[in-house]
C-alpha cells in the first residue's frame, strides 16, 4: 500500500489530551519586516506575504519601520474598544447561556483585527464584514444598545426580527449586512470598490473572511475581478487557525500562507500579527494608502487564534486541548497593548481595572436598556406582519394575502 | 416608431438608460469590444467607455456578486450571463445575497440589478444551450422574474427592470431574437418586422412589470404561457380553429393572478405551456394557483404542456420541443370534457 | 431491535455501508475527526481511517465535484452539506454534471453518488439553517430526492441511496433529529423512544425509493405531506378528529404517484403539506399532478399548506412554520366543501 | 477624474485594423531553462512558473535538459496525430458549412498540446478534457468514424443524439464526457485522482481548461483539493490569448502568468511552449512522474494561440487583426515538428506531403462511412424513444409515460 500515501490528509497540531504544538507557524522578530513604499511593485514585495508584521515585541516596546507611531489618545481608544468588545462578548455568552439570546458568536483574541482596522480607515470607507467582527461596528460607535437589540430580535431590532443575534449592518456606518453564508460579501467589497473608482471617489472597501472561508468560490472571484480590474479594496483573511473544528490545514494554510493566494493574480500578500495592535494598524493604513492612491487591492492575512469556541453552538474541547490559548505564542492583543503602554507609563493595572469595571458597568446598563425593548419570548414583540414586508420593495398581492392568513390564524 | 427584432429593442433599452441614468453599468462575458456573442450589447462600450460596459471574465457567481456590490454602492448593474444554462454558478450569490439582502437588512440594503440571459432550444444548441430554468428562480423569494415574448415588450420590460429597486432575472427567448417562431422549423422563418409588436418606439418607454397581457381575447378556453410557446400557441389555436384566450404572462413574479382568474373563471378551461421541464416547472404553480382559484368554474383538468423532463437532447430538438401538435393535443383534451 | 433517533440512524447506515462496501467514501465540513455538527458521523473516521471519511474544505461546489470524480473512479461518496442553506454554491456541479452525466453519456459515465444535507426549520436558525430548497432539486431531470420523517425510514432510505448508481439528494429534516415533532414548540421535546419508527434493526436493510407509505388510513381526505410536516399533519388530523388519510412521500422523485391518486380518487379530497416557501416548490407539482389525475374525483379544491413566501425570518419562526393551526384550516376548507 | 484610473481595464494587444503585437509575452530561449528533480520543493522551482520551457530552438534543433529524447517512430506517430487532427479539423468546419453538422470547434494550432500530452501520458492515466482537446482521442486511437457519428449524431452516436457536435467521450479509453459548461471536469479529474490514490493504484489523472475558464470557481476548487490532499493530477491551462472576444488579461493573465496560481496554495506551476511538441511531452512528463511517486498535483500553462474562430459560430475578425497567427512568436506546432524531424534527415517535404494526402484521404473516407449511419437531416435516424433513457438507470413510470405521449404525437 505504498502508494496509498500519495493520499496526504492534513493534521490538526494537537488533539484533545495532546500537548499544543504551534511549532507549525513561522514567525518573524518585532521589527525585522522591511516596510516598502506603497509604490512598490508586487513581485518586489512577495516576501511580505511570508515574513510575519510585527511593532510590539516581547518587552512591549513598539519597534522598527510598521510602527505607526500612534498617540496616546489613539492607543487608550484602541485599547478600550478592544475592552469593550472582549466584556461585550463574555456578557453575551452568558445572556446567551440564561437563554436571553438564542445564539451568539465572540470573537475572543482577535479584537485587534476589528478594532485596529476600523481606526486605520477613514469613515468614508465600506466594510464588509464576517460574523466575528463585532469590533468594528463598535470601533465605528455604534452604540452597544443596538447590537443587542439586534440579538434580542426585539422591537428596535435594526432588522426587524428577521436575521440570528450578530447578523448586524450598518447603512449610515457604512458597515455591510452581515451573512449566514461565508464568504459572500467578498465579491460584494471589490464591487463596491470598482463603484467607487467608477465614480471616481477615492473611497475604499474592506472585507474579511476566515481561513476555512478562503476556500469558497467567492475568495477567488473576489481575487480574481481586484486584481484584474485593479480595485480599491483591502481583502482581509483571518486566519484563526480553525473553521469549526477543521484546522487551517483543510483550507490550504499547511503548504503557504493564506497572504500568498494573491501572488499568482500579481495581488500583493503581507502577512501580520493579528495579535499586534500597532502592526495591524500599520499594515491596513499602507493598504489603503496603496488602494487610495490606485496601486490596486491588497490581501492581508491576519495570524490570530481562536480563543473561544466557534459559537455558542460549539464545543471545543471535542477537537483541541483546552489549553492551546494559553500556548499561542502571539498571546493576547488587549494584554500586549496594554503592557505597551504601561511600559510607556501611559498606563497602569489600576487604571485598566478602573475602566473595566466602568465599561462592564456600561454593557450591563445598555443591556438593561436594551431587554426594555422586549426579547424573543418577553416585553414587546415585533408584529409578525413584519415578516412580509421587504421582501420586495412594495408588497405583491400573494403576499398580502399570505399577510392575512396569517393574521386569521392568530384568531 | 422603428422595426426592431428582439435584439435591437434590447439594445435600445439599455443604450436608453445608459444614456439618462450615470449610474446605469453593463457587465458580462464578450459584451463589452465584441458586443455580446448575441449582439445584444453592440455599439454600447464603443459609445459609453470601459467604465460603463465592462468585459467581464468568464464567472458567473463573479459576475453576479461584483454586481451586487456595484449596487449597493449606487450603481445599477445590467450583468449578462451568456447563456441561462450558465447561470448556476451565480446561483448562491442569485439567492442566497441579492435576493435577500432587502429583507435581512429591513430595506438598508437592496440591490437595484438586472440580469439578463438567454434561455429556450429551438437553434440546436443542445443540452447546455437550451434551457429554460425560469422555474428555479420563481421558488426564491425576492427575485421579480420576467420573460418577455416580442421585441416592444421586450423593450418596455427591460427598462422596467432596470428601473426597479428590486433586482430581477430577465430571460429573453434566443430562439425569438431574431423573429416570432411557430414551433415549426421547416418553415422559412419569418423576420420581427411582419409583426406588430416588431414596431418599437426608438425612445423612453416602459412595460409595467408584474402585468400579463391578454394577446388573443376568447371564451372556450383560457391558455397561459409565456417567452416563445406565446407564439407556438398562437398558432396551434387558429390551426386548431378554437376560440382560446391566450394571455402572454411577461412577468412570472410576482405574477399577475388577477388575470388568469378572470379569464379561467370565463372560459371553465386551462392549458398551461412552457418550453421548460415540466416536473416541479414553473407551469406546476400556474396549475396550483387557478385550481385553487378557480376550482368550482373548472369544467376540465388543467392541461400542462412543456419540454419532457429530460435534459434538452441536441438530436430530438423537435421531438423535445413543446409544438403545435402538443398543444393542439391538450386543447382537444381540455375541450372534449 | 434497537432504540435510535434520526442521528444515530443515518449513522448506522453509513457505518454498515463502510462496513460492507469497500467503495464507500464519506466527506465534508467537519465530518471526520469531529463526526459532524449535527454528529451524524461521529466516530466513523476512527472507525474507518482518514482515506474512507475525509473532512473537507469549506467548498460545497467543491466537494459535490470532487465527489464525482471519486465516483467515476469508482467510489460510493457521501457527501455531507453541512446545513441545505448551504448547498447553492454546489448547484451547478449538482444540475450540470452530477444529474446529467449519465444521460450525457448514453450510460458510459454516471456518478453513483449521495448528497446528506440538514434541512428545515424549528430550531431557531433564522434564514440560512432553516430552508427546505427541495422543490428546486425535484426540478432537475436525472436526481432522485428523497427525505425521511422517521429513524427507521431515514435508516432504510440511505442505505437504498448509497445503494442506487443514481445520484441522490438526501435531505435530514434537523428537528426530528432527536424526536419527532407535532409542530408545537411549547410542548417538552419527546425522544424517538416514544415513536414505534425509533425502533431499528441494528443490521443491513433498506426502505425501497420512490415508494410512499401511508402512515395512516382513511376516507374523508387525502393529506401528501413529508419531513417534519408528516408529524404536524398527523398531530393536526387527530386533535381535528378528521378521518384523513395521511401519505409520507418519503422520496419525491421519482414520485410514487399512483399512491397519491389511488387515495385522492378514493377521498375526493386533498391537502398537501410542506415547510417551504409556497410558490413554485415542490407541493404545486403535487397539485397539478393529483388534479390532473384526479380531476374528475376532487370534490372541493386541492389545499396547499406551506411556509410563506418569505425568507425563514428569526423572530418569526413559529408564525412561519406551518404548524397544526394551518394545516386545520386547511382541513376544514377543503372538507367544508 | 484621477482617481477614475483607479479602475483599470485590460487591453487586447492589437484589435481590427491594428498591427498584432505580442511583445507582452515573456519567451525564454529554448534549452535554457532548467530541469528540476521530481522531487524538488515548491518554493524551490517557482521560476518555472515565469519561465518558458522550450526545447525546439530557431534552427529547429532540439536543446537542452528538457529534450526527451523520443525516437524516430514516437514523433513520427506524433507528427501523424497532429496532422490527422489537423485535416480533419479543417474538413469537420467544411461539413459544418455546408450543413451537415450543426457546429463545430477546431483546435488549430493547438494540437501539440492534446497530442503530445497523451502520449507521454499512460493508458491507465485518465483524461478530463475541454472541448478543444479532440487530440487525445486521436492519440489515444478513437476511429475517427466514431467521432465523426457523434458529430453527426446519427445512430453510431456514442452519446445517441443528447450532445452537441464535439461533446466525445470515451470510457474504455479513460477520457471523461465534454461538458459545454466550462471548468467543472476539473475538479472531476482531482476527486478522480484522489480516489486512485485512496485505492493505492499508481494512475493519473489530467484535465485541460483555457485560460478565460479558470476564472471559474472549480479553477479554485480544484487547486485547492488538489493541493490540500496532494492528489496526483495535472492541471492544464491551455492559454491561446482568448476566450472566444476577450483577451486572457480579462481572466487575470496580465500581471502574473497563468502557471503562478498554484503557488499561493504550495503546488508547482510550469510554463511551456505549448506549441514545442518536444517541450510539451517532456513537460507533461515531468509532472506525471511527480504524481506517480506521491509528490502531488502540478499546474501547466501551455502557451499557444487559437488560430482559428473560438467555434464555427464566431468570427474573430469583429476583434482581432485577420493577420494575427502569422505573427505569433512561437509558429505552428505542426511546422515546427515537421522542421525538426527533416533538419535530423528523417522527413522530407516529399514524405510530408504525401502522408497530408493520405491522410486526408482517410477522413475522407472516414466521413463517408459515418454518414452511412446518418445525420441530423439524411439517413438512418435514432429513435426518439432513446431521449427518455438514462435519465436515470431505470426509466421512472412519468418518464415512460412522456414516451408514450411523444409516439403519440409522432402518429
Ligand atoms: C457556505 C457556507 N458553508 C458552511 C457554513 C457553516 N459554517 C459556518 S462558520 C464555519 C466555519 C468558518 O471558519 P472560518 O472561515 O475559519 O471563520 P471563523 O469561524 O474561524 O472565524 C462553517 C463551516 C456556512 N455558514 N456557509
Ligand atoms: C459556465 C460557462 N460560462 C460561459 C460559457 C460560454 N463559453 C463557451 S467557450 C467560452 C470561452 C472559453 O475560453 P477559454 O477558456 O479561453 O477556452 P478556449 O475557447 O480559448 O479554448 C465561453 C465564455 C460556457 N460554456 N460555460
Ligand atoms: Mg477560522
Ligand atoms: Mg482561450
Amino acid at each position: 500500500m505504498v502508494q496509498r500515501s500519495r493520499l496526504h490528509i492534513p493534521h490538526a497540531p494537537a488533539r484533545p489530551g495532546e500537548e499544543p504544538d504551534f511549532s507549525y507557524l513561522d514567525l518573524s522578530p518585532a521589527g525585522k519586516v522591511g516596510k516598502p513604499s506603497v509604490h512598490a511593485r508586487t513581485r518586489d514585495i512577495e516576501d511580505l506575504a511570508g515574513s510575519l508584521v510585527r511593532v510590539i515585541d516581547d518587552e512591549h516596546e513598539a519597534v522598527g519601520p510598521w510602527n505607526p507611531n500612534l498617540s496616546d489618545a489613539d492607543l487608550q481608544v484602541g485599547l478600550r474598544h478592544m475592552m469593550v468588545n472582549r466584556i461585550f462578548d463574555d456578557r453575551m455568552v452568558n445572556w446567551q447561556r440564561q437563554g436571553k439570546i438564542s445564539f451568539y458568536i465572540k470573537s475572543t483574541g482577535e479584537e485587534a483585527v476589528s478594532v485596529a482596522q476600523a481606526m486605520a480607515l477613514r469613515p468614508g470607507d465600506m466594510l464588509f464584514p464576517s460574523y466575528r467582527n463585532q469590533g468594528l461596528f463598535i470601533a465605528r460607535g455604534r452604540p452597544l444598545v443596538d447590537l443587542m437589540c439586534q440579538c434580542l430580535s426585539n422591537t428596535r431590532d435594526m432588522c426587524k426580527g428577521r436575521q440570528m443575534p450578530i447578523m448586524y449592518h450598518w447603512r449610515d456606518g457604512k458597515i455591510f449586512s452581515i451573512s449566514g453564508n461565508l464568504t459572500t460579501q467578498y465579491p460584494h467589497a471589490v464591487g463596491w470598490a470598482m463603484a467607487a473608482a467608477i465614480k471616481g471617489e477615492d473611497h475604499v472597501a474592506a472585507s474579511w473572511v476566515g481561513d476555512g472561508s478562503t476556500a469558497e468560490a467567492d475568495f477567488h472571484y473576489a481575487l480574481l475581478f481586484a486584481s484584474v480590474y485593479n480595485a480599491p479594496v483591502i481583502l482581509n483573511v483571518v486566519n484563526n487557525q480553525y473553521a469549526i473544528s477543521t484546522f487551517q490545514g483543510f483550507a490550504g494554510g499547511e503548504r503557504r500562507p493564506f497572504a500568498a493566494r494573491g501572488l499568482g493574480f500579481g495581488m500583493p500578500g503581507i502577512r501580520v500579527d493579528g495579535n499586534d495592535f500597532l502592526a495591524v494598524y500599520a499594515v491596513t493604513q499602507w493598504a489603503a494608502e496603496r488602494a487610495r492612491q490606485g496601486e490596486g487591492p491588497t490581501l492581508i492575512e491576519h495570524v490570530t487564534y481562536r480563543a473561544g469556541a466557534h459559537s455558542t453552538s460549539d464545543d471545543p474541547s471535542r477537537y483541541r486541548p483546552k489549553n492551546e490559548w494559553s500556548k499561542w505564542p502571539l498571546g493576547d492583543p488587549i494584554e500586549r497593548l496594554k503592557q505597551h503602554l504601561i511600559g510607556n507609563g501611559r498606563w497602569s493595572e489600576a487604571r485598566h481595572e478602573a475602566l473595566k469595571a466602568e465599561l462592564d458597568a456600561d454593557v450591563v446598563a445598555a443591556w438593561k436598556e436594551a431587554v426594555s425593548y422586549g426579547s424573543l419570548n418577553d416585553g414587546p414583540q415585533l408584529s409578525g406582519d413584519l415578516m412580509f414586508e421587504d421582501v420586495f420593495k412594495e408588497m405583491p398581492t400573494h403576499l398580502k394575502r399570505q399577510r392575512e392568513q396569517l393574521r386569521a390564524e392568530g384568531d | 416608431m422603428a422595426q426592431m427584432n428582439m435584439v435591437q429593442a434590447l439594445n435600445s433599452a439599455m443604450d436608453i438608460m445608459l444614456a439618462r441614468d450615470p449610474n446605469v453599468v453593463i457587465l458580462g462575458e464578450d459584451v463589452g469590444y465584441f458586443g455580446g456573442v448575441f449582439r445584444v450589447t453592440e455599439g454600447l462600450q464603443r459609445k459609453y467607455g470601459e467604465h460603463r460596459v465592462l468585459d467581464a471574465p468568464i464567472a458567473e457567481g463573479g459576475i453576479v456578486g461584483v454586481a451586487i456590490g456595484l449596487a449597493v454602492n449606487g450603481l445599477r448593474p445590467v450583468a449578462e450571463v451568456q447563456f441561462a444554462d450558465y447561470i448556476y454558478p451565480a446561483f448562491d450569490q442569485i439567492t442566497s445575497e441579492m435576493a435577500r439582502l432587502r429583507y435581512r437588512t429591513a430595506g438598508d440594503f437592496f440591490a437595484p440589478m438586472t440580469i439578463r440571459t438567454p434561455c429556450g432550444g429551438g437553434i440546436r444548441g443542445g443540452q447546455t444551450h437550451s434551457q429554460s430554468p425560469e422555474g428555479i428562480f420563481t421558488h426564491v423569494s425576492g427575485l421579480t422574474v420576467v420573460m418577455p415574448s416580442n421585441p416592444y415588450d421586450a423593450k418596455g420590460l427591460l427598462i422596467s427592470s432596470i428601473e426597479t429597486d428590486d433586482p430581477v432575472v430577465f430571460f429573453e427567448p434566443k430562439r425569438l431574437y431574431n423573429g416570432p417562431f411557430d414551433g415549426d422549423p421547416n418553415k422559412p422563418a419569418v423576420p420581427w418586422s411582419t409583426h406588430k409588436k416588431g414596431e418599437v418606439p426608438d425612445g423612453h418607454y416602459s412595460v409595467p412589470l408584474s402585468r400579463a397581457d391578454i394577446v388573443r381575447a376568447g371564451s372556450a378556453v383560457t391558455v397561459i404561457t409565456y417567452g416563445t410557446m406565446v407564439h407556438v400557441c398562437q398558432a396551434a389555436v387558429e390551426r386548431a380553429g378554437v376560440d382560446a384566450e391566450i394571455i402572454d404572462l411577461r412577468t412570472l413574479v410576482p405574477l399577475d393572478v388577477e388575470t388568469l382568474v378572470k379569464s379561467v373563471q370565463k372560459t371553465g378551461r386551462c392549458v398551461i405551456a412552457h418550453e421548460a421541464t415540466r416536473f416541479g416547472g414553473y407551469g406546476a404553480e400556474l396549475s396550483a394557483t387557478v385550481q385553487e382559484e378557480c376550482f368550482w368554474h373548472l369544467e376540465a383538468p388543467i392541461q400542462r404542456v412543456t419540454g419532457w423532463d429530460t435534459p434538452y437532447p441536441h438530436a430530438f430538438e423537435w421531438e423535445y420541443f413543446p409544438g403545435q401538435h402538443r398543444v393542439i393535443a391538450a386543447l382537444e383534451e381540455v375541450l372534449k370534457a
